[in-house]
């Protein structure tokens, strides 16, 4: 660690969450008051303020649930929980985690196979794209119980493609999943690279001309390295996308595992702490996902001669 | 017999059509070079050198007239990797060292192992950059990158040369020197050079052939054949018939300008 | 000299005719209305007929529409053949379809080449290119649907979408207004915005740009079916609630792609800045954000879609009787798959005409980069 | 053994605990049958599971299978745990409803989904515009939970009696503090959780031989559910149901709804729901064949 | 009585870290500038005089020593607005015209109006750029790129003038132009210029003050004072005294190169 790791990255993060907690402890007595007021004038109590604010903060099912409570939630639920319990959250994150990183997987792949499809040829260019901005604007949690039970019953069935693959019911359950997670993250990652791929000066591009380069040449030794920012920009948008795709792929599975489930599982029964707590391991994750893409751009960014700034 | 013919052009055009209307860069350009020349081109800034250069290396189309690159069209010469090309601007891959700069194009065209190590040893020598073989282009001066550019155009075996100002960046020294390494290299190897450059001195020093263009719309207005020996040493430089040719070039281009400035 | 144009598309194509021969009929056993054999020959013939006439030395106008003419008929005459007769197109019928669908391929390859001259004619030619390929969506997934018979709940075909479009015209129009025009609308000029006005803020001040960065970074990924039930219970049932679903996920991808993009500039550009002294917001307005614009778009683009997602997945969550979501989830209960089809339908016409708006401005907003230059 | 798919209308919960029951305490595999139970969600619709080949028999409402069974999925009715509805609206006693006669103006949360039917039975009833305005009721598509009625966004909702009510009550409102409609007292109830298989399986004689069976053990499922509603509850909760105290409400709740055991369809209540459907123009025909008593006669033999 | 001193150096050192290890830019450089003067870089190319130039500019900060500018320090002189910079590439943004690019430091420093554009066409006309206003950056040759970025730091009014190879790209007829357009500009002004050139021709002809710097580390060898008159025709480049100066840095820059080519 660089002595200034403290001063520029830990100083700064910590207060600038510490203030978020304090507007959410705010927050938290504002939203649940009205309830709180309710209950109390049918239970014909008269608390102080300070016990008012107290309870605000101690509801069993808040409106907006005290960080502490949400803190405590996560705490019981990672910590305290071994780690395969049907309760643990670190066992839910990671059956979210692992359908996020095979759905951006084949995400990228997809997305970096369509920009290349893209860039090299006409036809494509003019066709396609059209279409896949269309295809974007299906809003997937309609169509993702169709994906999910369809793609999971083809793979489970008795087919072709079933048989090539022969996945496991748990194996195709998480490809089912991760489809979802394909769907969304390909499309900024397509998107992201057509414009990299083409964002090489002219004169980088006549360079290669004169040397009668390939386009397969072009592409590798000018075009991928130009792109490479674009790329770890769209990857970041990926990766966050496909954590989203991951958890609504979750939903209609029933609700068995996964972060979504927990979403889910909490919202029926209005147990927003649970919601929260699940809330905040996503965010997390999330958090944690888009870091090591920055960090993996970055060191990338190096060992291209990338200028320090 | 005269050798065979390398660029030939007739009745040359190119119009670029930009936002504000057309810009007529070359009209009726006319040129023979044969095999073995060293052809200077010299005029005002904006008179169409570069767009001529860029014509023979099919990175621009002619909007009307001819041109044939050995005997092929432009387009074929490119693909049989007639010519080395070196831009006006470094153009150096931001992302490569210095090295695999000069080594890209023979990645490109296939040299491999110990050759293509061999190679670029040898050009980082000719332009006195050893050492920095490992730099990325940012952390070299404005010259040094223009050295490198130039490295790079010679680390592969083209006989066509085109040079649109490869020495504009450099001090007096280095540029003597690297003119006599360029002269080496053309009498040992019988490349063809085209040459742009600005400085009067040097383009009657390396040519055997200059060509005085002037602007609006870009054409020839004079050819000049040298009548200096093949061999030149630096101080050839002070000889009456040096002099001579470089006063018809100063006129030319002075001809060039009158209705400007 | 002139040669013949061999393309492996009109090779398969004529390689499928042949083999589709082989397995006659092209309907099965159950057929109410069967084919006549005149018919059956006449399909054959233009797909044979328009492959091997687009080998032909001519131009490649000539050629696309030879081969626009052979791909559409014949795929018109094998769905008209299919009404009264679902469920029954056999291998025959598909490998047909197959080859006037390649066709239809080598015409859109053959018209990307054309280089119209006049604007009118670019423009025209840009739209019948996608036109094209997204005719032959809808043709094959009708073909599929009627010609295997798949359940009208699981897939209905795209003629049923366009029918129910058609009937349900008004329902439409105030699922639209409900859900375009108030809630992505308002929700992505204000996510946009605030993502936007966050980056310049992260730009300027190091100390919010370290702490808010890896922050924003975890928002970001708040899935949008935990954050939607909060919104309502915030905001309520209406498209307040859903706009701020909207904000949410727009807000994230404007931020990344901005500060990306502010840091974009070349260095020695930045230096000139310096040179002039000039004070942090001059650079911001005349440097940065000019270099930063591509990035932006990128963004912008991005959001187009990711709101209209937002909004019509956040209307899953409680709204009051009218939107494009609640319609989705609403018709989905109630097995009007076709009514759900037709929702998403609009949905994706609305979200490509945004795009398209935002494209058209990216290329004149950017012209400078080489992206659109030509790279 | 024989595979037996089942997919749930909803998640893992008492709801079902029949299934569940019937699965752990091994009465299937007396049957000699392999039940796979996949649960539900709030977006998966059971017709279309079936309709796609991902179950053999769904559980379903009778208002969603008769619909489906229009749109050309020929769902038949095999069996009706569920003889009453637990459908039922509920309203703040300090709000401004406390009869039917005081909807007029108001807001009322109502689910989607296929299950608004009951309710729009009933508005079409009383007469009610449900498109909002003085003399109409504006509707909600309500979400997962009774935060509405907290909120005070919605001046009634609607609960099952076995979940949604609880997690009013747990909200803190106490019974005398909430005005109850409930579906099945007023005569409006339509049928809910039935076993659905497909018409075309049906006419396979194994296969119909699989759903007696089928039927047979949940229905012994059931009554050991209903018996020992404790223990039912504990085996939801193994199955992934969430908080067990509710579990055990939840498996009270449904017994009540489960009436006789013997899963026989009512004529009459199945008469009723088919000519709400009519009335309101959610079907257009008559259904004919959507259900038979075959197998439930031929599991009680 | 000496005019005050406007750029003063003393034992100014700067390494620069690259990811192989330090390079040694700059090292014990102890220089005066005095107002008025104009003052010519000349050195081998690698050597330092961009740096050095970075440094007063405040756009690189030195190792050690001591530096300022106009008595200040170099930060609170860029931000006192005191000097122009002409880069060694163009630098132009691509998003404006020629018209806009000339045009931003004048928003920058808020020259408004009427007196924007006048300055803008000066500008233009001094480098013979007139007719071009419009163009974007793309569409100009390489000579002209420059000279419009010359004519952006011509645009406003500096005390301070840095340029660095202003003059590369240029033909002779343009260079002795704008030569002579420079000397006419300094005499009226009385500005102070601070110059890079590898031409000693135009070092000697321009200046009252020529460093000769050589590299590896970058030092200054030698500082010559001018004796030519304040008054230069462009043939005052034949005289005795003319050659005898640009013997000497000749052979100043020769002993820089000793080491190396
Ligand atoms: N892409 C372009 N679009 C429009 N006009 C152009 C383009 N490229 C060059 N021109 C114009 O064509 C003319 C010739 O340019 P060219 O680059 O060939 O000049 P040059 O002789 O190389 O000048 P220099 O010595 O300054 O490099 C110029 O007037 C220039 O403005
Ligand atoms: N950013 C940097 N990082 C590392 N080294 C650098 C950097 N910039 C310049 N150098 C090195 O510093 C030395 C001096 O460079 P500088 O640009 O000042 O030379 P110059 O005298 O302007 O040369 P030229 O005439 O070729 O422009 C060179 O050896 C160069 O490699
Ligand atoms: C979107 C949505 N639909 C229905 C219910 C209520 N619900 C829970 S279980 C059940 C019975 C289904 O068999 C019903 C109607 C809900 N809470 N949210
Ligand atoms: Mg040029
Ligand atoms: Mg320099």
């Amino acid at each position: 660690m660089k002595p200034d790791t403290f001063k520029n990255k830990i100083v700064p993060v910590t207060t600038i969450l510490l203030a978020l907690i304090a507007i959410w402890y705010v927050a938290a007595v504002l939203m649940n008051a009205p309830f709180q007021r309710d209950m109390d004038s049918r239970a014909g109590a008269t608390p102080t303020t300070f016990e008012f604010v107290g309870k605000t903060l101690a509801q069993p099912k808040p409106i907006l649930p005290a960080p502490h409570q949400v803190a405590q939630n996560v705490y019981e639920n990672t910590v305290l929980r071994s780690l395969s319990s049907n309760r643990s959250l670190v066992y839910h994150g990671w059956v979210t985690l692992s359908s996020t990183l095979l759905g951006f997987g084949f995400g990228m792949l997809l997305g970096i196979l369509l920009a290349v499809l893209i860039v090299h040829n006409r036809a494509m260019d003019r066709s396609l794209m059209p279409w896949l901005v269309a295809s974007q604007t299906i809003p997937i949690l309609a169509i993702a119980p169709m994906i999910v039970i369809i793609s999971y019953n083809v793979l489970t069935g008795d087919n072709a493609l079933a048989h090539l693959l022969n996945l496991d019911s748990d194996a195709s359950r998480l490809v089912s999943k991760a489809l979802i997670s394909t769907y969304l993250s390909f499309f900024p990652v397509a998107v992201g690279m057509v414009k990299g791929l083409r964002s090489p000066e002219i004169i980088y591009l006549d360079l290669m001309r004169t040397y009668y380069a390939s386009p397969m040449q072009t592409f590798w030794k000018l075009r991928v390295p130009a792109s490479i920012p674009f790329l770890f920009t769209s990857m970041k948008v990926a990766i966050a996308a496909s954590l989203v795709g991951a958890i609504v792929g979750e939903l209609p599975t029933g609700a068995v595992a996964g972060i979504g489930s927990k979403l889910l599982a909490g919202s029926y029964y209005s147990q927003t702490i649970d919601i929260w707590a699940a809330l905040v391991v996503g965010s997390l994750l999330a958090g944690v996902l888009v870091a090591i893409v920055g960090l993996a751009g970055k060191i990338v960014d190096r060992a291209m001669g990338g200028r320090p700034a | 017999m005269q050798a065979p013919s390398v660029v030939s052009a007739k009745d040359l055009c190119l119009t670029y059509q930009a936002n504000d209307g057309p810009v007529r860069a070359l009209s009726d350009v006319n040129l023979d070079v044969r095999k073995g020349d060293f052809v200077s081109f010299i005029g005002p800034s904006g008179c169409g050198k570069t767009t001529f250069l860029r014509v023979i290396a099919d990175l621009e189309k002619s909007t009307s007239g001819e041109i044939s690159i050995n005997g092929m069209t432009p387009e074929e010469a490119r693909k049989a990797r007639a010519y080395g090309y070196v831009f006006q601007a470094p153009a150096l891959y931001p992302w490569r060292t210095i090295e695999n700069n000069i080594a890209l194009p023979l990645e490109i065209m296939g040299y491999g192992g110990a050759d293509r190590t061999r190679r670029i040893a040898e050009a980082l020598d000719l332009v006195s950059l050893s050492g920095f073989e490992k730099k990325f282009p940012w952390q070299l001066s404005g010259g040094m990158q223009q050295r490198a550019s130039i490295a790079r155009a010679l680390a592969f075996d083209a006989d066509l040369l085109l040079m649109d100002e490869p020495f504009g960046a450099l001090d007096e020294i280095v540029r003597d020197h690297l003119n006599e390494e360029l002269l080496k290299l053309w009498a040992r190897t019988n490349k063809t050079i085209c040459f742009v450059t600005h400085s009067i001195p040097e383009a009657v020093y390396l040519s055997t052939k200059i060509v005085v263009m002037s602007p609006r719309p870009g054409r020839v207005t004079d050819v000049i054949d040298s009548t200096l020996p093949a061999e030149r040493p630096l101080d050839i430089r002070d000889t009456p018939e040096f002099l001579g040719i470089a006063h018809r070039v100063r006129e030319g281009l002075r001809t060039g300008h009158s209705h400007e400035v | 000299m002139r040669h013949l144009s061999f393309s492996w598309q009109g090779v398969t194509a004529l390689l499928l005719c042949a083999a589709a021969l082989a397995s006659l009929p092209l309907l099965g056993e159950g057929a109410t209305r069967p084919l006549s054999d005149g018919t059956a020959s006449l399909i054959f013939i233009i797909v044979a007929a328009a492959a091997l006439l687009s080998f032909a030395p001519q131009p490649t106008a000539y050629r696309a529409t030879v081969l626009f003419i052979g791909a559409h008929g014949a795929a018109w005459m094998l769905l008209s053949a299919l009404s009264g007769n679902e469920a029954t197109a056999t291998r025959a019928f598909f490998l047909l379809l197959f080859a006037s669908w390649l066709l239809a391929w080598r015409c859109v390859t053959e018209l990307s080449k054309l280089q119209p001259i006049t604007a009118v004619g670019k423009s025209a030619l840009q739209l019948l290119i996608p036109a094209i390929f997204g005719a032959w969506i809808l043709i094959l997934w009708e073909a599929v649907t009627r010609g295997a018979g798949v359940p009208f709940i699981l897939l209905p075909p795209p003629s049923a979408i366009g029918t129910r479009i058609m009937a349900s015209l008004p329902i439409l129009r105030d699922d639209v207004r409900q859900t375009i025009f108030k809630a992505v609308l308002i929700g992505y000029v204000v996510g946009c915005l605030s993502g936007f006005v966050a980056a310049v803020l992260a730009d300027r001040i190091a100390f919010l740009r370290r702490g808010l960065l890896p922050i924003g970074n975890m928002v970001s990924a708040l899935p949008i079916i935990g954050i939607a039930p909060v919104m309502v219970m915030w905001f309520g049932f209406d498209w307040p609630s859903k706009a701020a679903v909207v904000i949410i996920m727009t807000f994230f991808p404007m931020l990344v792609n901005t500060v990306a993009g502010l840091a974009a500039s070349g260095s020695m550009e930045r230096d000139l800045m310096r040179t002039y002294a000039s004070s942090d917001w001059q650079t911001l307005l005349k440097l940065k954000l000019p270099a930063a614009m591509p990035f932006i778009f990128n963004a912008l683009k991005i959001n187009s879609t990711l709101a209209l997602i937002g909004a019509i997945v956040a209307e899953f969550f409680g709204t009051p009787i009218v939107g494009m979501g609640f319609r989705i989830s609403t018709e989905i209960g109630r097995m009007n798959v076709d009514m759900v089809w037709a929702e998403i339908a609009v949905a994706a016409l609305a979200g490509s005409i945004f795009y398209g708006v935002i494209a058209l401005t990216e290329r004149a907003v950017t012209f400078w980069h080489p992206s659109i230059r030509g790279g | 053994a024989d595979k037996v798919v089942l997919q749930l209308k909803w998640v893992t919960q008492g709801q079902f605990g029949g299934y569940y029951v019937a699965k752990d305490k091994g009465f299937y595999k007396e049957e000699g049958l392999d039940v796979e139970i996949k649960p539900g969600g709030p977006d998966i619709a059971p017709e279309q599971v079936i309709a796609g080949g991902g179950a053999d028999v769904i559980v379903d409402w009778m208002g969603g299978a008769l619909v489906a069974r229009e749109k050309g999925v020929p769902l038949v009715n095999i069996a009706q745990p569920y003889q009453k509805s637990g459908l039922e609206m509920i309203c703040r006693k300090d709000g401004p409803v406390k009869t039917e006669a005081d909807f007029k103006g108001h807001t009322l949360g109502v689910w989607f989904f296929g299950n608004e039917y009951p309710f729009f039975a009933w508005m079409n009833k009383l007469g009610l515009s449900t498109e909002g305005g003085p003399n109409g009721v504006t509707v909600l598509k309500q979400s997962f939970d009774v935060q509405p009625l907290v909120q005070k966004q919605a001046d009634c909702i609607s609960v099952m009696t076995y979940n949604e009510y609880w997690q009013a009550i747990d909200a803190g409102f106490k019974p005398e503090e909430l005005t109850v409609f409930n579906y099945t007292q007023m005569g409006n109830d339509l049928l809910e959780d039935g076993l659905y298989a497909m018409e075309d399986k049906l006419k396979d004689p194994a296969f119909k031989e699989k759903m007696v069976k089928f039927v047979r053990a949940s229905l012994k499922g059931w009554k050991y559910a209903t018996e020992n509603p404790d223990e039912a509850a504990e085996i939801v909760m193994d199955n992934g149901g969430q908080d067990e105290n509710h579990q055990k409400r939840m498996m009270g709740e449904v017994a009540k709804l489960v009436g006789d055991g013997s899963g026989k369809l009512d004529e009459a209540l199945y008469a009723r729901t088919a000519k709400a459907l009519l009335d309101q123009k959610i079907i257009s025909k008559e259904p004919s064949g959507a259900w038979t008593h075959d197998v439930t006669d031929a599991a009680a033999k």
